[in-house]
């Protein structure tokens, strides 16, 4: 399936782009994660277990068991620091 | 213009003429706003300007759940959130939220709660770009997640 | 002008040009205002305009005192309090208390103190004017004694 | 000894003047209090002791029991609503 991917603030720059398309076979927002990490460099860094970081699925704040459907906009990011 | 407003650009804001739009409603009493304002300390020392950037459409979406949210909780005759993004200098205002109702103590509360929440639910992020050009994407504050957690 | 003002008089106030002034030093990353408006429902149901009377002399000393209680709590960079007097119709505002600090928790919590105090403590009286002309001195409210005691 | 009396808002209305020049002998804002009920109607109402007012004393509040010196300034006034 196809998934939308966003990134933003420092992960945008860790990962060299604000945006990509990606055909996954990824369930779940963890699933898609771990396929992620498995790039390894940056996207292995700064997706480790360890770090901080927020996911929205289609513009929602979403957990890593969330499901993943076909065309869905999947947003990875640091915590938020507006106001 | 509609009571309940959300604005996320660019452009300057006017408090003032927005405190005076959300002051026509002859039940309001109490009008409180908050205006964020560049920094000069902030997690750098010298600091000259700040990169605001953004989710769009996410953004929109989180301030209007805060907002129904606040409204749900206080009676609020009106309320504003205007936030900018892009580039802003030291001095510049980030920031502005006005919250209109019949008494002070439901503006007020209601002004601090969509602070709060703006600070920790929105998706907007500061970078941080020093006289000297260098910059640093902003760490989010721990004082703000507790902060928006005495609301819960 | 300096970075705490009061002031009593007649004229009205441009709440968007006090929070722009109180925005300048670049230590300040928060300001605060509040505005309180006439509104239609006070004691009566069909409030036309406010009458304001105060103590000449008191009210700046009184205001001043307040003042200086709000910056032994709170880090503030500057402050105003700018309360009109005289007949004020329907819609006008009536008090500004703006309050700037490097954060925003010191800016809420100061400029809603400033309110609380200027409530229960300085000397103005309101009296409600109806449209056919009747008026009646507005009677202090409990909530108000209550709103100030929080702070002891 | 001379003193200054100040009335305001519904205490103005109701003694129907703004200020006025007391000479007197009383010795505390109770003793002064007292001697202004002493002229009955609107004084012994507005001033009887289950009633709601403030006092000021050279603008500053004050207490019954605090002493006066020729020249005071003595404000009578209902509970503030400004703000």
């Amino acid at each position: 399936m196809k998934l939308k991917l966003l990134y933003f603030a420092r992960l945008k720059d860790a990962f060299g782009r604000d945006h990509e398309t990606l055909e996954s076979d990824a369930a779940s927002v963890g699933a898609l994660l771990a396929e992620l990490r498995a790039r390894g460099g940056a996207w292995a860094d700064e997706l480790a277990e360890g770090r901080v970081f927020r996911v929205a699925l289609n513009q929602e704040l979403a957990t890593a068991d969330a499901g993943l459907a076909t065309g869905d906009e999947v947003a990875i990011f640091p915590p938020v620091t507006g106001g | 213009m509609d009571a309940f407003t959300i604005r996320v650009d660019a452009a300057a804001f006017d408090a003032g003429q927005e405190i005076a739009r959300l002051s026509a409603d002859p039940g309001v009493g109490a009008v409180v706003s908050f205006v964020g304002v560049v920094r000069r300390h902030g997690d750098g020392d010298n600091v000259a300007a700040l990169e605001l950037e953004h989710y769009p459409g996410m953004t929109e979406k989180s301030l209007a759940a805060i907002v129904a949210e606040a409204r749900a909780r206080w009676p609020l005759s009106a309320a504003l959130i205007h936030h900018r993004v892009g580039r802003l200098a030291l001095g510049e205002p980030i920031v502005l939220v006005v919250t209109a109702s019949a008494h002070r103590a439901a503006a007020f509360a209601a002004c601090e709660f969509l602070m709060d929440f703006l600070k920790t639910q929105a998706p907007f992020w500061k970078k941080e770009i020093d006289a000297d050009g260098h910059s640093r994407w902003v760490e989010a504050k721990s004082s703000d997640e507790g902060a928006a957690g005495r609301w819960q």
